[in-house]
Order: C-alpha cells, then structure tokens, then sequence
C-alpha cells in the first residue's frame, strides 16, 4: 500500500473539488461543508476563476478547536438549518472534506434525522472524501443523482442527446458545450438536457426524455450514462471530438443513431476553402509544423484528442502521457501508435524531467507542465486542468468541434516558431535585443538550462567528453534553442562510439547519423 | 475589551499553510514541507492561483491510507525529506503540520527532531493547522520555530581593534569596558528588505544605527534575543512568537501600536525611542510630512464608510490607520484578536467608536452591510466578485498581506490600495459605466 | 516641399496595396498591375497573409528591360487580352505601381483602346500610384467604382444597411464583419450589401436599396457614403464600435434611424452577469489594470477605440497616436482627454525612442510597435495594421462590438502581469530559471535596456548622477520591470533639485514626491 | 544550350532588394540603405512577413516627389547616410538602387563616391534594381560593390619569424625564396560561418589546409584575389562578380559544378583538388558514403516526378541533383540561365534530358503542370498555397535560400526540403485527410 508521499504539484483535485464542481454547476442545490476553514478554498475557485457575480453556493460548516473537542453535529446542524432557510435550494448536498474524513462521523445519520424538518432534500454524497479523486468523485456523484432522480418519460419528437460532462471549473467545457450545441443544431439534432451545468431537479427527471446520452468526456460520466442504459435502456456515446477525426467519428455515431446525414456538414469543414484545410495545407504549417517534436500530457480525454489532432497536422508526438493512471490501460489502446511512446505518470518531478530530457520543439500539457516548460525554455500550450486562471478566457475559447482545432491551430501557430523566422535564425543567429551583442541574455538562460544537468544517477565510469575548439566554434553557431538537444545527441553518439573528444568529425558523423536515422523531417 | 462583538461565525479566511507563499522566498535556502491531505496541495495550487514561481521551494508530503494507522511518521517522512535533501539541498526544512496532523494527533515534533539528528540539519515543525488559526498566523508558527536558532549571546568573536597606537589617553577607557551590556533593538516580522531597510534607515535618523529584524532571510544570521533585547512586532498576528520570546528570553516586548500608517509609524517609531532614551521631537514633524505626501488621497477618502469582513488579521491597525485619515470605519471584523499584543490598536479604535467584531458571521454582516451602505469593503477573495456585482467597492484583503505597507515611505502605497477600488469606480463610471447602468 | 526620408518600417501600404485590396476583395475583378517584377508581391500577400486557396486575381504585366528601352504598351495589351480571354472577369483594373507611375505612361488612353475589344469592362483606377497612399487610394477608387455602377433602386422593406469598408488584408476585418452582422442581426436590422468584400457589379447596382451606410473605419470609405449623400440621398454614418462607449453610440446610431429599441441590446451585454461587466469589476482587473499607465499607437480608427476602451476599464492612456497626418485634427478631437498627450507621427524612430521614454506598463501598438516594445523589454499588443501573419488568424477574433471587446479582454490579461504575480515579485523578486540565483538573466537584460541610454541630445550641464551603495542596494530590490522607470524619476527628481548623489534620502523622497502626485494608483 | 526553351514569360519573384534579409546580418558592422519608392520599404516588410529581427540594419530612403526632378541626389542622400550613421555607426554602407532609380536613371555611383570621402568610410552603391533581376541576384550585386575592398596583394606585413639561430643549414633556403607565389583558392558566396566551417574542414581532409571565402563577415578581412587566385563560386547567380574578378584580376575561375548535394559536392571538390594537384581519390569514398547516409530519403524520392516554376535561380543545380537521385525532373524552370557559369550543369540536365524553360510562363506553366501530375512543384511564397488547394504538392523556393544546403554534412538538410512535403502529405492522409477527401 502506498504510503506518505512528496509532491510539488497535484494533477487531479480532491473528491471536495469534484462534490463542488457537480452540485455548484447545478441549479437550485446548495453544499455544505463540513471540514476546517481552509476547506472554503472552493469559494475561491468559483468567484475567481469562473468571475461568479453570485455568492458560490456553498457554506461551510466550520470544524474549530470547539468542535474537535465538542463534536460538530451542533455546528452541522445550525448550518444546514440556516441554509434551508435563507437559499431555499431543492438540494442541500452535505459534504465532508479530507480532513474532517477522518473525524468518521455518520453525516448519512444526521441527514437521515435533520432531512426530515428541512424544505430541502438532504443528499450526503457516496464517496470517500480522503481516498477518492476528483474526477471518481463527480463520476460517483452524478450516478448518485441520476439514480436518485431520474424517472421513466416519453421521448421527445424529434431525435434528442443529453450532453454528459460540462461543469464549472472544468478546462474550457461551458465554452466546448457551446460548440457541441452549435455542431448539433448544424446537425438537426435536438439537446435535451445538461448534465450537470445548468440542471435542477426537474432536468435529472427529464433525462430520459433523449434518445441519446453523450458523455463528453472519458474521466466521468459514464457510470451514468451506464445506469440509465441498464435501467431505461438508453444508449450512450462517450467521445471527446478534438481534431478531425474523433470529430469525424463523434458526428458519424450520431447521425447514425439518429438516421441524420452528416457527411456534408463534415465535408464543409475539411473542404480546400475552410480554415482547417487551408491552415494544414499551407507551406507556413510545412515549415513551421511539420515533423516538429512535441509532447502531450494531461487528463485522458484531453491527451488522447490533442495526440489525435498534433498527428493530423503533422507533428510529431515523441510521447503522449496522462496522470489519469486508472485509465492507463484505455489510455494505451487509445494512443496506439499515435505516438512513439506512452508515459502514464502523476508525479509532477519525474514529468518536468522527462520533458527536459525530450528536448521537445513544443509541450501541450497542463498549468503544471508550463512550468516545466518555462524552466527548461521550451513553448508551451496548456491542454488540460490543472489550469490557471488564463486558462478561463470570457471569449468564446472551444476545444471540441472543428472551431476547436481552429482556435487550436491558431494557439500553436502563436506559440510555436514560425518558418522563416526559424530559417533565419538557423542561418544567421538571433537577434540582439542590444545592438550587435554576439550572444544575448535570452541564449545564455538557454544554454544555462539546456546544458546537461548532473545527471539523476551517474553513470559508472561515464568518461567526460572534452569539445575541441573546433567544435566548440561549431556547437556556437548552432541557434540556442536546438544547442542542448545537439550537445547531448552528439555526446551520447561519441560516447556510444568511444571518443573522449569532440571534434568536426564527430559532430558530422553524429548529424548524419541522427538526422538520417529520422524520417520525419524533425532536426 | 467589553466593545468587542463576537459572533463566533464562519469566517471566510485562508488557510495557514497558504502563508508558504511568502515565507518560502523570504527565507533563503529553506524548504517548506507541508504534511497534509490531498486538499492541502490542492488548496495550494489552485485556490492561491499564484503560480508565478515555477519552482517554488515548497512540497507536500501527503498522506496516504496506510499512514493514518502509522504508529509514527518518522519513517515516512524521514523519506520524503531524503527526496527534498536529494533535490534541493536545503539549509532548513519546516515541516508544516495542517488540520490532519491535528485530527490524527500526529507528533511531528518528535520525529522532527529525530530527523533534526539524522540529517544534521534543522529540520523544523510548524504548527500551522487550520483548525483555529487564520492564514496569516502560518508566519507566527514558522517564526516560532525559528526561535531556538536565535543566539542568546552575541558571537564570542573579538570586534577588530584598530591597531593604530593612541598618542593621548583620557583615562575613561576602564569606565567603558565596565560599561552595561547594550540594550538591542530586533523587530519581529517577515517583511521585505526595502521594508526592512526602509525602517532601520529612519532609526539610525532617530539616533538607533543599529536595529536588528527576526527572521532574517540567512537562518545563520539570526539576531540575538535575551535580557538586554527590546522587542517590537511588526505585525499584529506573532502571539506564540511573542508569548515565548517573553517567556524563554525575558526579553522585554514594547507593547505599542503597529508601524502601519504614518499615525501608526510615529507612534511606533516614538514609542522605541522613549526606551532607548533618544529624542522623540523629530518624529511629529515626519509624520506631518508624510500626512502632507499622502493629502490627495486623503481628500478622496475623508468621510467615507469603510467595513472589514475580516480576514488577514491586519484589520485593526488598519481600521485605525483609517479612522486618522477621516474614514467612518463602520465595521472592522477580524478572526481573532489578542487583547495583550493588540492592546494600544483596541484602545485607539475604541476611544474612537470603531464597532469591533472578532471571528464575524458572515451571514450576518451581508445584512448589516445593506444598512451600512460601506463606500467600501475590505473583503477576502472568495467574495470580493459576488460583492462588486451586488454592487458594493471592493477591496482584496490578501492585498495588504502581499503589499508592503510598513513605515513612512510605505504609506503612499498603503493608502492607494484604499483609494485605489475607490478611484476605480469613480473612473469607470466616467467612462462609459454610469450609461452603462452600473450604479443600479 | 518633403525630401528624401529616411525609414526603417512604414506604416501605411502604397496606393498599389490599397487598390488591389479594394479590387482584390471583390466578386470576377481582375487587377493588371502594371510594374516591374517585383510588384508582384502583392500575390505574396493574398497567399500566405490571407491563405488564399486560388490564385489571387492579379496578373502582371512586367515591365523589363526590354519594355524600358521598346515602352510597355504591347506587353500591357497582350496581358490585359490574355486575362479577359482566361478569367472573363466583369472587371478588369488595370493599375500602374510606384515605380511604373515615374514612367508617365497613359494608362487611360490603352484602356480606352482597349477596352472596345474585351468583354470585361477596364477600369483605371483615378490615383496617383506614386504619391497617394493606402488608404486615400482605397477611399477614391471605392468611390469611382461606385460613382460608375451605383443606380437609383427601390428601398428594402426592412430597415437595411451597406456595411462599407470590409476587406482582405485589413486588421480583423473579416472578422469585425461577422461580429456586425450578428449583431445587427440581433437589433433586426438587415445587411443590405457590404463592400468591397464580397461585392459584384450587381452589389455595385443595389447599394441604393439600404436605408442607411455605415462606414465601419475612419480611414477610407467615407467619400464613396458622401457620393451616395449627395447622389441618392443616403443618410450614414462613420464609426467603428470599439469598447463600451462606441459601441452604444454606434447601436442608438442605427436604433434611432431604424426607429428599433436597442437599450435592451446594450443593457444585456453589460449586465453584471456579462462577461465584461464581471472582468471589469473583479478585483483581478483592478489589481492587474487599473491605473497602469498604458500608450497607444495604430491607425486612427483602432487608436480612437483601444483609447476608449483603455479608459472603460480603468487604465491610463499616457499618450494616443495615430500614423494617419492627415487626420491628426480629427483624431485630436477624438481623444479629448481621454489621453494625457497626443501624438500623431509615422516615424518609426521616433515612435519607438518615445515609447522607451515612457516606460509604459503595456504597449498597444502595430507590429512595428511590438518590436519596439520587445527591445525595450515591454508587453505589447497588436491592434492594428500594419500587422503579422499572427494577426490573421483562423478562429472568429473581432475588434469591433461586444465580442471584440470580450476577446480584447482576454488578450489583456494574457499580456499584462497579473495582479497577485505582481505584488509576489514587488515583494520578494522574480522567479530564477535556473535555481538560486539571485539575479536572473532576463533581468540583466531588462537592466541594461532600461538603463537610460546615451540620450539623443546631451543638455548641457547634466551632472553625471552617483548612486551610493545603500542607494543601489535600494533599487536592486525594484522588480526589473519597473526598475528603470524608478531610476529615472529618481535622477530626474535629484537633478532638478540638485543633488549630485543619489541616496536613500533621495530615493524616498523621489518616492513620495511621485506616488503623492498621480491620483490613479499607477506605480 | 538550343535544348533551352525561353518563353520571356511573367515569372514570379521577389525583387532583389529582398536579399538584404540575409545580407544583413552576414556582413558585420553594415548598414543596407534601399534607394527607392514606398512601395519597395512597403514590400519587404509585408511580403517577406519576416520581422524577426526586431533591429535589422537596412533601411529606406524613400524618394518623394521632389527627388524625382532633383539633379544630383547627393545632398539628400548625404543627409539621410547621416541619419544612419548617428544610429548606427556602421563600418560600410551599400547604398541598394531599385526599380526608380533605375527608371529615373538617377546616377548613384557618383553620390557613393562622393559620399565615402565626405563620411570617410566605404559607402557603395550596388545595382538591385528588379528591372530584369531576380531576388538572389542582390547578393551578386552587393558581392561586386565589395570587391574594391577585395586586396590584391597579401598585407606587407612580416609573418614572425622565430628568432631561435638555426644550428643547421642544408642551403635551401634561397630555393624557397624564390618559390612562385603560392595559388589560393577562394570560395565566392554569402553563405554562413557554419557552411564555410564545413567546406573548409573537407578541404583540409584533403590536403588544402587554406581556404579563403568571399565575403568575409568583416569587411577588413577579404581574402587576397589575383593572377595566382583560383575562384570558385558557390551560388550560381554571382555572374556581375564572377565577370568582375575574371576581368579585373585575371583570377582563374573555376568552371565546375555547384556544391549542391553527394554529386555536386564531388565534382567541385575534385575539380579544385585537380587545380591545386592533390589526390581526389577519397572523394569518391566520402560521396559514396553521403549518399548512403541518404539511403532513407532517397527512397521516398526515386521516381517521383518534380517540376520548378522558377523563382531563386538555383533551380538548374537543384534539379542536377535531384536527377542523380533517381527523381523525374519534369520541368526546371528558372528565370535566367547564365550560360557560361552554369556550363557544367546545364551540360549534366541536357545528358539527363531534363526539361529547361528560362523566364517561364506561369499560365503555361499551369497548364503543363496537369499534364505532368507532378509529385511535387517547386515554387514562390505566392502561389504555393493556392497550388495545395489545387491539389499538388509544394516546396517553398525560398526555403532554399534560407537554408544551408552546400557540402555533404548539410546534404541531409537539402535533401530533407524535398522529401519533407512528400512525408506531410503521406503523414496527413493516414492521419485522417484521406477520409476528408483530399485527393479529390
């Protein structure tokens, strides 16, 4: 069994931040919780990242010195009592943090006694708040909801999908539902619900009401997508349409459950005069793009589309990793040989080294990843919570759909070198923010951080590589940005082959040898 | 104190260990190890949204199932430390406890110092649970643990002597050896080094060359406390650190108002200088100078209604900065007070009618701040947003714990950081705003 | 009478540019330009800066050694017959350049010849190619093509407008262009026709049915609306929407004439649910914008509604300008005091030394400012032409109305620091790359660029300024960004009162005597 | 050379002034001052959307209408070099002509001169005009305004001798006295430090340990150029310079072909190791081995069909190589052919039956083009993207400007700009275009 353990930086959040995320998306239901002060953090989240111009729905039920030596079924029960009524909600989810976990107190009795005097309906959610994660949490709780609410209905009319999955606090998913709307209103087909943005009581009931259920997104959602299928036989989908073709496939399983053609609305958005096309297609992606070395990491969904979406535009994925490790399995399958390599992994070091020792021309990772990434000087795209608050745009910000690979492609076009510019510096050398500086500040941080580290562990008898002047004068005229990767390249090839000096020969010999050895047109 | 309300509320306030946000860059070559839940480094990293630094030099040790069983968490956390020893080479470790450590009553003092012992370094607890401590009492609790690293005694190092012969002699040189040992002046807070700077610069003006600061940013460099030391806070939430310094080194702690605000900074400033014996007159005519710098700002705030939710624990002496700045201070919440280190703050506020609320329900001041109609509200970041769109100006509570507001010079941004929303509204609704409907 | 001028970048294009953006945007044009080879860039252009997928309709008629000694017009002839026969245009423009202008060729007479045997009607554009620039060449060829098709028509039925001024390669204007449309499709208003993107001769031919034109940019347009005053009677207007302020006056504009309500239009984008409303009043915002001190450079319509935006949410214009001279008492009137200096210039130099000087907080500029800024090491935001590749982008990204509003927010925030980030660094520094150090290399480099440089004219008599080490000591513990602008105030402070060394005194002083003075809470 | 079609056609091309992007920065300490209209300041900074170089050391003297019936332009020239001069400082300036100048045969020659004495350092007038030049033909233009500064003599300057007294003399010194001159070779072409670094590395391999390059980076240091120089370029559009030093140095030219590819490299390091007697027998070796370091592009490549429309003039070496590597090069195109510098390759492409049309029609060209179904084309930035949209394949000529593409170590990067097209493609239809239907 695992035990204590260091961490820097968490991936995924806590069961608290997937019990909030569920029930503070929805209407009319208000959370109490029941753990120390600091536990109210969620109130943050919600009035700073998602600007709330309401007070967040919940109200902590505060834990202090008093309650640790008195208990806190008194200060629980005040609390709940207040908030029935003054918010008046239909729901009042009563919810314990990490901390207060461990109090192990019945908070299932007391809703049990308390639900009977309040207006509102007292749900505890089933979860293990110390154990569970974030992501197992809202999955839990959301079937926990639908079983609690759902109810047979007739159909509507005309065919109809519930959208599983946008939520607050998500990565761009009330902007991604937007999209979704849009495709499927392109599409004739009709959203029946929400779940669990915007929904009440009365949506839970309505549910199935659809035809269709679509969970957008692999982390959760299906445990109640799969309850509505055993108990009223509704079929289900679970996709995240990021790039061309899980989009592709994403508007084919629907038009096929609803008897719609959709091919037409796909060919629009690959014809030669769309935007995705005429980007792909242009000599500006060859060269900037084409055969460039990136890494993805994030969430499953999130990691899996952009691998997806880098392969359609020509990247290159030397590896595709997530911290979802539960979903390591799925996550193989879905990678397949999208990328040279699949790095399933949560500890926030062993991933910043990884990178640096990839020596990629780009990273797609989370906020955390761009921290790496910024240390070691290489460009970065967040793709996936944990984000920050940049991460929260007003605008409409897509990932999904083909307005998401649009935006997407303009986000990497921004952040990745441009064709010519990198041409000229390849030539040439950078530009001097001073006049006529030969190195500037800018390649000496690089060089700095691109150098060879101490390594973690090294190596018995690694010989340390002497660079002849020669060389050295050749490794110079190499841009700062490839410097390290061609440093290590040609060490590790000199070293392989027992030289104890670099020189031109070598430097030439390794060049052929790793640029030769790559088909892709990546340095 | 019988004028202070207490409402034993649910105050929206941070948790300690989000006090790593400063205290991890102040103190040079340290290391912040947070032993906690998931929620813990969750909080951190989220809730803060800081993230400026992408290596902070801060980590959590999370525990896991098989540790709430643990007879001691030495072993485990003997390994993490390794880790951070491994990677970060630091001079000093705090271990930081949180609301678990306290819930499973978790003895990180014992294993501390076991770990103290293996490693041969400080490796230093902190009780810095969130149970019943505001987050800025994180640096009261970090301080606190540095105590045993501040000498009693100077170092026995000889003072280089000047090794020119004297031609002349007076005879008074047996008078000086016999001299008292001189009192010593240490300020108590982790504020910047320009603030620091900025404080020992006035001093010396006053006649006091030599002021010494706790913490200093180099664990090694720490000043000496003991008999001979007078004490003076900087900030209004160091009571264990206080409490012990008075108790373990018989230090005397000048009981005075805080040196926020030029009022505050006089006062302060005064108040040393009668003990060390200098003279205090120069002092009224700085303040007035400083009063005269900061005149635009006041114009723009005398009158106003002003009420504190309560938060940082900075309330009070902030309250009566603004209550000399003509302000109608209408409510100043606050977590917790300490009547003993806040004695001369309670007294000010109270000889001038300030309502004084300790650990606020915020239910209730939502109603009594439709009856206030404040000008302005000194809030935490939870509610700041949801308030500005009911309407009400706001200020960010967290602000004045990440700005440097100590001191004469620091007044001017002191008081912006009140004028400031105030201004902004104001310019806002010249521009286009007021069409906008925004008052309604 | 001006002479030869020294310049490092423009920034209006040619009359060549100009009319080929105006024909280039339009339905069966085609453009001869009549140049020498290298005239032809404006192909370039098209292709790569609007990632045309046909070729663009331009054609060279080169003219090369042989045409310079033999004269061009058989050259001119075939290539005009050649694109009538192969295009089969309606129109056919043909255009002398720059340099073929010097040539004194007369155009007119060959089209008059000529134009009896194609089927395309020739046009010459009524411009001096030599002497006018883009957007004087853009207006008056607009106004001759309309002058020569517009016809008395019948009015819509509905309240219809002509939107005049979308077209390719102008700055988001592709994208102003939808955002216009839907919102006027929101007010109930009706595009009758737009131009010149888009337009036909028939277009030409029905301008007449709308209500009212909207000339969506200051810059060209506005003579073609005069013509149709006079001509037709047509009521218009000239405004470009930008923030929240031209925005209402451009909707009441068109609600007054439509005789529609729009004060619900306006009341809902601003309500304390919207989007900007919530960025505007967060404490973010005010931690992050208010009061910093911002310039702002482009073309007059851009730098009228950046200006005016700047101020809504609450940051200080230190000094507007606008490269348009010939506008300069226009736009005086237009920024009121809404800037603290304006300043009208296109000197590139000159524009750049004075942004140094200032030492802004944030740049909003053109592509020319954005490398000025990177020199000096300020964030920089492009908002007008002349622009970059980035500045096309693939994904909706409108300037004008709500939304454009909406997306310059967010790009704001991306750019400036933010607020919490801010105060961490005035506290305890900036983050080092590497681990430790305590200065890091892009410090150095701000440093040395924000270090005043040998100024342009040495005043007689300026003490050189000491700084004694507690002084020094002091400014080091300024955060980079802001370092160079504190030692400046302070030397300016010390100097004008005398002092010969800087100290701590000074310093503090300088401080008060400087933060007392601004009401605005900028440092 | 009658298998060469002319068709005096429209060909599409940048104009010359466009080569200062790279001239720029390889001559240090220079400023480029383009004498022309709007429109040529206007075209390189949106055409060339290069704008990387915040700082570039090149601008415009924009000529207004009052230059046009000015007599001389010296006056005005002089005030605008001055301009530069305070700005920049430079160690030389070429004063590029354009289009205008050409038109209005203004006489800039005279201006340079008169200008270089008044400002005391070289101010040299290159002739750019795109009248009937193309983009590359700019560096031949400035590398003939830089030839006066090319020395005819080797610096009177002494080699330091050892003073060490010899103990031995075998009375041959006066034999090395009176030795002939000794030949050197000069390499001709603004290439970067890292291509001359390789070229020079094989040429010392095989015995020549000096090499010379023309430029130099530093304008003090050209390589010696005369009766005893062997020249040989490596760009094929240096002609002006190439007739210049033939003319005015009596300098042996060699004629060979261009070091462009395994092949081209070959034959230009065998035919100056023929000149200078040395054995060229590892050459072949060492080609042997750089095709087979090329192995796996060459696959992609054989018996793939590539046509040129003609753009930076080194389409006919490029096309060479492509046919030594097993491609059908349906149509070179280019804008001017140079017949006696480009004798060799012209000689190699009419053996290997390739296709030659000099000053293209591009509205025949695309016509062809269907006929030929090429894999790929080779063309201009401005017609590349809508060539994709048609459905072909493209390269970007200008890449091959901007790359280094001479010798055998850069083969790899040369040949990789062919097949790296071919590869998207591929990549792309298995990666979900050809379900989108891209080959229709």
């Amino acid at each position: 069994m695992a035990r204590m353990k260091l961490a820097y930086w968490m991936y995924e959040g806590t069961a608290l931040s997937g019990i909030t995320r569920v029930a503070g998306s929805m209407q009319k239901v208000h959370t109490v919780i029941h753990g120390p002060q600091g536990d109210g953090y969620v109130n943050v989240m919600y009035s700073m990242l998602e600007r709330f111009h309401t007070i967040p729905p919940f109200t902590l039920s505060t834990i202090g010195r008093r309650e640790m030596a008195q208990g806190s079924r008194a200060r629980l029960v005040e609390t709940v009592r207040r908030v029935d009524a003054q918010h008046q909600p239909d729901i009042i989810v009563i919810t314990p943090t990490c901390s207060s976990t461990l109090l192990q107190e019945d908070l299932l009795a007391v809703a049990r006694t308390l639900g009977k005097q309040t207006k509102a309906k007292l749900i505890v959610p089933n979860v293990n708040a110390f154990r569970d994660l974030e992501h197992r949490a809202m999955d839990d709780f959301l079937t926990q909801f639908v079983a609690e609410f759902a109810t047979e209905q007739p159909k509507t009319e005309q065919f109809s999908v519930n959208l599983i999955g946008p939520s607050y606090l998500g990565f761009h998913q009330l902007h991604d539902m937007q999209e979704i709307r849009s495709m499927l209103e392109s599409l004739g087909v009709v959203v029946n619900a929400v779940l669990p943005y915007g929904a009440s009581i009365g949506t839970l009931q309505e549910l199935t009401k659809a035809h269709l259920n679509i969970c957008l997104y692999h982390e959760y959602g299906q445990s109640a997508c799969e309850l509505l299928k055993e108990k009223f036989g509704m079929d289900y989908i679970v996709a995240t349409p990021i790039g061309i073709r899980l989009t592709s496939q994403f508007v084919k399983a629907i038009g096929e459950r609803a008897g719609l053609p959709v091919e037409s609305y796909i060919r629009q958005n690959l014809a030669p005069s769309g935007t995705i096309a005429r980007f792909t297609k242009s000599v500006d992606s060859l060269s900037a793009l084409f055969g460039k070395r990136a890494v993805v990491f994030g969430d499953y969904s999130h990691a899996v589309g952009m691998t997806h979406l880098l392969r359609e535009i020509g990247v290159r994925v030397v590896w595709a990793g997530t911290y979802m490790k539960t979903m390591e399995k799925a996550f193989q399958a879905a990678i397949g040989d999208l990328a040279d390599e699949v790095f399933v992994c949560d500890d926030f070091q062993a991933i910043s080294h990884k990178i640096r020792d990839t020596h990629p021309d780009i990273v797609f990772g989370t906020q955390m990843e761009r921290h790496s990434s910024a240390r070691f000087n290489f460009p970065c795209i967040v793709i996936s919570s944990p984000a920050h608050i940049l991460n929260f745009p007003l605008f409409p910000a897509p990932v999904l759909g083909y307005q998401g690979m649009t935006r997407m492609l303009d986000t990497i076009n921004s952040t990745i070198k441009l064709g010519l510019e990198e041409h000229l510096v390849n030539m040439f050398g950078e530009d001097s923010p001073g006049m006529g500086e030969e190195e500037t500040a800018q390649e000496q941080v690089a060089v700095t951080s691109d150098l060879p580290k101490a390594p973690d562990k090294t190596t018995a008898g690694e010989v340390e590589l002497k660079w002849d002047a020669e060389a050295t004068k050749a490794l110079k005229q190499v841009p700062f940005f490839v410097r390290g990767k061609v440093q290590r390249n040609t060490e590790n090839y000199a070293r392989e082959r027992g030289y104890s000096e670099v020189t031109l020969e070598v430097i030439y010999a390794a060049k052929a040898y790793f640029e030769s050895k790559s088909n892709q047109g990546e340095r | 104190m019988e004028r202070v309300e207490r409402e034993n509320g649910c105050f929206h306030t941070f948790c300690p260990i989000a006090s790593v946000a400063w205290l991890h860059r102040k103190i040079k070559d340290s290391f912040f190890l947070i032993v906690g839940t998931h929620t813990c480094a969750h909080f951190i990293q989220t809730a803060l949204d800081v993230m400026v630094y992408a290596h902070s030099r801060f980590g959590f040790a999370v525990l896991e199932e098989s540790d709430l069983v643990s007879a001691s968490p030495t072993e485990e956390l003997g390994k993490v430390v390794q880790q951070v020893v491994d990677e970060w080479h630091p001079k000093v470790i705090f271990v930081l406890s949180t609301c678990s450590v306290d819930i499973l009553k978790m003895d990180l003092e014992v294993s501390c110092k076991d770990l103290s012992t293996r490693f041969g370094f400080p490796v230093l607890p902190a009780a810095t649970s969130g149970i019943d401590r505001s987050f800025t009492q994180g640096e009261d609790a970090v301080l606190h643990a540095l105590l045993p690293f501040v000498p009693k005694e100077a170092p026995a190092v000889e003072p280089v002597e000047e090794k020119k012969p004297r031609w002349f002699s007076f005879g008074k040189e047996t008078e000086k050896e016999k001299a008292e040992p001189a009192r010593n002046l240490v300020l108590i807070g982790a504020v910047t080094d320009s603030t620091i700077q900025q404080l020992q610069w006035e001093l010396k003006q006053l006649g006091l060359p030599k002021v010494d600061v706790f913490p200093d940013g180099d664990i090694r460099k720490m000043p000496v406390i003991n008999e001979q030391t007078v004490v003076v806070p900087l900030q209004p939430y160091l009571n264990d650190t206080l409490a012990t310094i008075r108790r373990e080194r018989g230090a005397k702690v000048l009981s005075t108002v805080f040196p926020i605000g030029p009022d505050g900074t006089a006062r302060f400033l005064e108040a040393i200088c009668s003990e060390f014996g200098l003279v205090t007159s120069r002092i009224k005519e700085k303040e007035a100078q400083a009063w005269r710098d900061l005149e635009p700002q006041l114009q723009i705030l005398r009158g106003k209604k002003i009420m504190f939710l309560g938060d940082n624990l900075l309330e009070l002496p902030l309250a009566r900065f603004l209550t000399s700045c003509g302000v109608q201070v209408v409510e100043a919440g606050t977590p917790y007070i300490h009547s003993k280190d806040l004695q001369q703050e309670l007294e000010l506020l109270q000889e001038r009618d300030v309502r004084i609320v300790e650990s606020p329900d915020f239910t209730k001041q939502l109603q009594r701040m439709q009856e206030y109609k404040p000008d302005l509200v000194v809030a935490g970041l939870g509610i700041c947003n949801p308030l500005e769109a009911m309407g009400f100006t706001t200020a960010w509570s967290i602000e004045f714990t990440f700005a440097q507001i100590h001191g004469f010079v620091n007044a001017i941004d002191l008081i912006k950081l009140f004028t400031k929303p105030l201004l902004k509204r104001q310019a806002l609704m010249e521009h286009g705003w007021a069409e906008a409907g925004w008052l309604e």
